[in-house]
């Protein structure tokens, strides 16, 4: 059954060291609004993470601490060794990880290209052999570059977005409810496309809200509930757990 | 009450016509922005006196359907009855008067106000909104007879929340749980039928929330008040609202008492996030 | 509900319609009566003349000319204020006197290096006093010497004032920036009096008068002016569409969070904002200065509002909307002597300006508000 | 603790009518010392002149800062017309009264008592606001200040147009007159007469120290312009502090959550600009056409620019403080550094122009470049404006007085004694 994670005390966690991303005793928010409480959660390399929990637990405030997004409280944000707790977003790009927001991820009057060129800005070249690669991985952007992100539809802006994180061909990968807003039958294939970016060798923080189909995905997954951990399991245990089907629905 | 969104109804939701006295009639509200449709046929009705919660995923509608009511969006179509009267797309200060006034999800304290100040804006017609009454020696003693009866009763109501030694504090200054506390008070001192409260207790810790609720049941107790309550928080609604409405991309999914939303195999499939 | 909605969109388009409705019947009349008044007739209605009059075609070409050539000034010098407006989202009371400090800056580089070797006193000089009438083809090194001093002058008065005032307030919200930069403006104006005085000085007349088409006549200053700004436009567009820093520009104009989280470094777009829009600036009011051939210490600030008619007529925020708008701004400013007295043109295009904030606060050039 | 600081501690422990007095009292004394240090045996009548023009200059600012207090410290209303508004307020009176048989080459006008014209001045005032108001219904703040400053400067074309500089209305001539400005009846002759008639005593009294007439008169118009200041803060107080008051500053805080409070935010915004352009219309006759003049040069959005940095200097928010800005303002910053500057002694060596003095630093000779500086303190003084404001924005956006909790009540709002049995008070 899911173990508590709550008390670290009594969880002995994996050293961080030997995690790609590792989160201790996270207490983050925005302003003075404290959002997460001694948050804990690890991602190993080329490891497919998703964390789930009810409205307002706090789920992509995790995401935007770990990307230097929110208000720093305490605790610690360790990626591929380094200490990356009070680091800048601009800082955190050159570290290897990419982060897509759920909602403005594109550039809405800048081309496709431009949009991608914008995602690998930090290189002093335009990476015209990762634009490739974006553009095979998602045919339509090709089809699409001249065209301005703003007239795209709302699962192709999300491909594009995902490609522009790619642009760096980061280590980690952050996706903020990449499923939100889009038609119910361009979902599954979007998370087609998610597994296959993690097949080929990129680890994912994903937070989502169509848990179900997540948790059937991913490697682990984490149940967070009023910004603190509340389980973690892989995802078929989480998915099969009547104890985690109540709480999202309280009782 | 006539159809309600497209969805079967399930055998375990109560059907709108078993409300008796509605207050608040929701009556296929639709509320379209560019092409994404928000709220696409919601129906449901709010009983006079009763706690109501309406729940829902995120992005499930409530939000909109909360801003439709209270005039701040003007739905697109449908129709909103307060009191036997339609209300649809009235401005929110005319509705205010009407005695249906709301709550914002994220709390939003007048800042660079006091709490007293807060509290006392509320009250409806004061004498002393009139620029001339407040300024012309004669009429101005109705003025101040006026203020020294909202002062009391502003007082009164900080006392009941009790937030009465914040009183001359800046409302910036409070934390986030006392926030809410004025939300709620500055709401009550408009002399309401009904609020709708967004989220009232989200941010807000175990002790304050047991106060909230608190507070919420003792209104409807003593004052009759019909309330209307979106939260996060399953166990509050769950516990505390004798009928709950569950919405599920912009419509109306199941109603029912808790045991029937529990049971209901769609309800849960909702938040996680199956097909429907 | 189809019904509903129907009946909710007509409501609203009756609400908005009356004004859209005027401004078209006041434009379909005043294009009718350009037409009438050219072919030289006069329609007469209950004793008053309602339509028509003279024009001679070469005095509306000339007026044409007129707002146009003021218009691609104030185009250009906009485009900064419209970019400052976009990516650091205030409203910056401030740029006037930055125009009027680069055309002083061009204007003395200008006279000095013309009064070199003429014996001139080099403080007559300096204080752009000595009474010579600077031409594109008499003096053509100084005048072109003057341009490149005024653009990189005004980047430099730019930057100063935005590492000692606006950058210690980025967190700021608009209101207080704008109210920063009426001080800036105060500041700047009255230092560039204490300099060179309050008073009004000659320092250029068009030295040549090009005739085209038989009817049409520009001087030479003239000429410089519409080329120098025609490219500079070109270039605008060159940066913005080509480069890399052009195409961050765009993106942070276009949505800052997410330039951020790109990893553009924004405090450098927000530099070449103001490198940008500042040199722009300081070249517009030089231009100016060598069409109109007077230079006083206010006189950019007394353009400022016309830039920001030009600007928001365009579209705030928009710096192809900038360009356009300061033509469009240049033309109701000249071409309103049509039916205006001269003085009331400038109220004319005032109005333009307040017309399209009510009824179009997005410009009229559609609702694109970025780059 | 900053001097800022110090200087805010020591002006929360006056009353503010002490607060008030103090400060004027203070800009006096140091025109007094002025007067009396350059003077000579002519002091008695610069120390009135000084004090006389300082007054007025600090009433007109204080009135102007009330009004956009309401407009923007209270209901956070970004008017930058204010010019326009004085010149509809100055120029409706101007043409009520001027008289209807002018000197050769002046202007018509409708020869009606001042006071019709000072009521027909605000009321017109009041109604051009209302008008003006109505994008203030729907404009984000920094685009109603563009509206409302290229609102000003149409006023203002407007009047200086020749084509209304005379023309026939039901048949009586009259008319703006042009560039060239109009004539009527001063405020400042009331001023000379009460000082010739009522007050001829005292007149006496000073005009034997050597004060001249026309200063005595200009002292005179100075206090009557702060009885007036006094008059509009006793109006506005009242208004601020009740449940008007209350609505407008909610409105500055959160429009949306005053609307679902149940106040009709339109009405209050028009009211709001009514009234505070009212009152600029009457600033606008009362402090630019103190001399029974108008010209439309007068109403400049300079003018507004200045009225803005009064208000930030006293603290946007506070009545008080709108006086107290007003007095440093145009006391210190503006009135004071001109006449330092002009009275002193130069020599023949000032240069005439800033290269001059710059070479002189070559040859190691400062003198020039301070007797420049000196010389041109006039201009100067508005850097110095502008760095204050700067200043003030950068490191005390409250002013003097915006820090200051006043609460918008009619009442005392402690708790009222009947509450007090049961519960504990705090």
């Amino acid at each position: 059954m899911s173990q508590r994670a709550t008390v670290s005390a009594e969880v002995t966690l994996p050293d961080p060291s030997e995690r790609l991303l590792a989160i201790r005793n996270l207490d983050a928010g925005y302003g003075d609004l404290q959002v997460l409480s001694d948050v804990h959660m690890d991602v190993a390399d080329e490891e497919y993470v998703v964390i789930v929990g009810p409205n307002g637990a706090g789920k992509s405030t995790v995401m935007k601490s770990v990307f230097g997004l929110t208000t720093y409280m305490g605790g610690e944000v360790v990626f591929d060794g380094t200490d990356i707790s009070e680091r800048n977003p601009d800082e955190i790009i050159y570290e290897g990880i990419s982060y897509v927001p759920q909602t403005g991820n594109v550039f809405g009057s800048l081309s496709v290209r431009e949009n991608l060129e914008m995602g690998a800005y930090i290189l002093d070249e335009v990476p015209e052999d990762r634009i490739e690669d974006v553009y095979e991985r998602f045919p339509i952007l090709r089809e699409r570059s001249e065209q301005d992100a703003g007239t795209l539809s709302g699962g192709q802006q999300q491909m594009l977005a995902m490609g522009r994180a790619l642009m760096l061909d980061p280590d980690l990968l952050l996706l903020d409810e990449p499923s939100a807003g889009l038609a119910p039958d361009l979902v599954e294939d979007m998370f087609d496309r998610i597994d296959r970016i993690n097949d080929d060798g990129t680890a994912i923080l994903m937070v989502e809200q169509n848990a179900k189909e997540a948790l059937r995905r991913c490697d682990r997954g984490y149940v967070l509930v009023q910004g603190q951990n509340r389980y973690e399991d892989d995802g078929s245990v989480l998915l099969n757990d009547e104890q985690v089907r109540q709480d999202f629905l309280g009782g | 009450m006539s159809e309600s969104s497209g969805t079967e109804r399930q055998t375990a939701t109560v059907d709108s016509d078993s409300i008796e006295d509605p207050l608040l009639e929701v009556d296929g509200l639709r509320k379209q922005f560019g092409g994404v449709v928000a709220v696409d046929g919601a129906t449901f009705a709010v009983g006079e006196g009763s706690l109501t919660g309406l729940i829902g995923p995120n992005g499930a509608g409530k939000s909109t359907t909360f801003n439709c009511i209270t005039g701040i969006h003007e739905p697109t179509g449908g129709r909103v009855t307060f009191d036997g009267q339609e209300i649809t797309g009235l401005p929110p200060y005319t509705l205010a008067n009407r005695g249906l006034v709301r709550t914002f999800q994220i709390a939003r304290e007048l800042s660079d106000m006091t709490v007293l100040e807060n509290v006392m804006l509320a009250p409806d017609d004061q004498v002393g909104e009139s620029a001339i009454r407040s300024v012309l020696p004669g009429l101005r003693d109705d003025v101040i007879a006026d203020e020294e009866a909202v002062r009391d009763r502003a007082w009164e109501t900080l006392d009941f929340f009790e937030i009465d030694h914040l009183a001359h504090e800046n409302a910036g200054n409070l934390s986030g749980g006392q926030r809410k506390l004025l939300e709620m008070a500055r709401v009550l001192m408009t002399d309401p039928e009904m609020v709708l409260l967004d989220e009232p207790l989200a941010g807000v810790n175990p002790t304050l929330e047991e106060k909230l609720l608190e507070r919420i049941h003792e209104l409807r107790r003593e004052q009759g008040l019909t309330f209307l309550l979106v939260e996060h928080d399953m166990d509050v609604i769950m516990n505390n609202c004798e009928h709950i409405i569950v919405m599920h991309q912009g419509s109306v999914l199941a109603e029912g008492d808790a045991e029937a939303i529990t049971s209901d195999e769609r309800v849960l499939e909702a938040y996680l996030g199956g097909e429907v | 509900m189809g019904l509903v909605a129907n009946a909710g969109d007509s409501r609203a388009a009756v609400v908005d319609r009356p004004g859209a409705v005027a401004v078209a019947a006041v434009l379909g009349y005043l294009v009718l009566d350009l037409v009438v008044k050219l072919s030289g007739i006069s329609v007469f209605f209950l004793g008053m003349q309602v339509l028509g009059g003279s024009l001679e075609l070469g005095s509306l070409l000339s007026m044409v000319i007129d707002g146009l050539l003021v218009g691609l000034a104030v185009g250009l010098a906009g485009i900064g204020l419209s970019m400052t407006y976009s990516i650091l989202d205030f409203a910056n009371f401030a740029h006037g006197d930055t125009v009027t400090a680069g055309a002083f800056l061009g204007w003395v580089a200008a006279y000095i290096a013309a009064g070199l070797g003429t014996g001139a006193p080099i403080a007559e000089l300096f204080m752009l006093n000595s009474g010579r009438q600077l031409s594109t083809v008499s003096t053509f090194v100084p005048v072109l010497l003057g341009l490149v001093v005024a653009g990189v002058g005004s980047v430099g008065v730019t930057l100063l004032v935005d590492r000692l005032t606006y950058r210690p307030m980025r967190a700021a919200g608009n209101i207080s920036l704008l109210i920063a930069s009426i001080g800036v403006a105060l500041a700047m104006r009255y230092l560039i009096a204490f300099v060179f005085g309050t008073q009004t000085s000659g320092v250029a007349s068009g030295g040549l008068r090009i005739t085209f088409f038989g009817t049409v006549s520009m001087t030479d200053n003239e000429v410089t002016l519409l080329v120098v700004s025609l490219l500079l436009m070109l270039a605008v567009h060159l940066l913005l569409q080509r480069t890399k820093l052009g195409k961050a520009m765009r993106a942070m104009a276009d949505n800052e969070d997410l330039a951020r989280v790109t990893g553009i470094p924004t405090e450098r777009v927000i530099r070449l904002t103001w490198i940008l829009g500042g040199g722009l600036a300081g070249v517009g009011g030089y231009l100016l200065v060598l069409e109109s051939g007077t230079i006083s210490f206010n006189f950019g600030w007394i353009l400022l509002l016309l830039i920001f008619a030009a600007v928001i007529v365009g579209g705030i925020g928009s710096i192809y909307g900038a360009m356009a708008g300061g033509v469009l701004i240049g033309l109701v400013d000249s071409l309103a002597l049509i039916w205006l007295p001269s003085g009331l043109t400038r109220a004319a295009a005032f109005l333009v300006l307040i017309v399209v904030l009510l009824l179009r606060p997005s410009g009229i050039f559609g609702g694109v508000t970025t780059a | 603790m900053s001097v800022a600081e110090s200087v805010r501690d020591r002006l929360d422990a006056l009353p503010d009518i002490g607060l008030v007095a103090g400060f004027m009292g203070a800009i006096w004394a140091i025109m007094l010392v002025l007067a009396l240090s350059v003077g000579g045996a002519e002091w008695a009548n610069l120390a009135a002149g000084f004090i006389g023009s300082v007054t007025v200059l600090i009433g007109g600012y204080a009135i102007l800062a009330l009004a956009l207090n309401l407009q923007w410290g209270y209901t956070g209303l970004f008017n930058i017309g204010i010019a326009g508004f004085m010149a509809v307020g100055a120029y409706t009176t101007a043409i009520l009264t001027a008289p209807t048989d002018p000197a050769a080459g002046a202007v018509a006008g409708l020869g009606l008592p001042l006071w019709v014209g000072l009521l027909g001045g605000m009321l017109a005032a009041a109604v051009i606001g209302g008008l003006a108001a109505l994008p203030a219904l729907r404009l984000k703040a920094d685009y109603l200040a563009i509206v409302t400053v290229a609102f000003s400067e149409v006023i203002r074309l407007t009047v200086n147009w020749s084509g209304l500089a005379e023309f026939s209305l039901f048949g009586r001539t009259l008319g703006t007159g042009g560039a060239t400005g109009i004539s009527f009846e001063s405020a400042n002759d009331v001023a000379g007469s009460l000082v010739n008639g009522v007050g001829a005593p005292v007149a006496a009294a000073f005009q034997g120290v050597g004060v001249s007439a026309p200063n005595l008169a200009n002292l005179t118009y100075g206090l009557m312009l702060m009885a007036v200041v006094g008059a509009s803060y006793w109006v506005f107080a009242r208004l601020t502090n009740s449940p008007f008051g209350r609505v407008l500053k909610a409105i500055r805080e959160d429009e949306t959550v005053t609307q679902s409070l149940g106040k009709d935010t339109r009405v209050f915004k028009i009211k709001t600009f009514m009234i505070g352009c009212a009152l600029m219309g009457l600033a606008g006759v009362l402090f630019r056409g103190q001399a029974g003049y108008i010209s439309p040069s007068q109403f400049r959005p300079t003018i507004t620019f200045y009225v803005f940095a009064a208000l930030i200097i006293g603290g946007s928010g506070s009545n008080t403080g709108s006086i107290l800005g007003a007095a440093t303002f145009s006391g210190l910053l503006f009135y004071l550094p001109a006449r330092i500057g002009e009275n002193v002694p130069l020599g023949t060596r000032a240069p005439s122009n800033i290269v001059e003095a710059v070479a002189a630093l070559g040859s190691l000779d400062p003198f020039p470049l301070v007797a420049y500086t000196v010389g041109n303190v006039s201009t100067l003084r508005f850097v110095l404006i502008g760095v204050v404001l700067i200043y003030i924005i950068q490191n005390q956006p409250d002013g003097l007085l915006g820090h200051r909790n006043e609460p918008a009540a009619s009442v005392d709002l402690d708790r009222s004694r009947a509450d007090l049995g049961g519960e504990s008070d705090e």
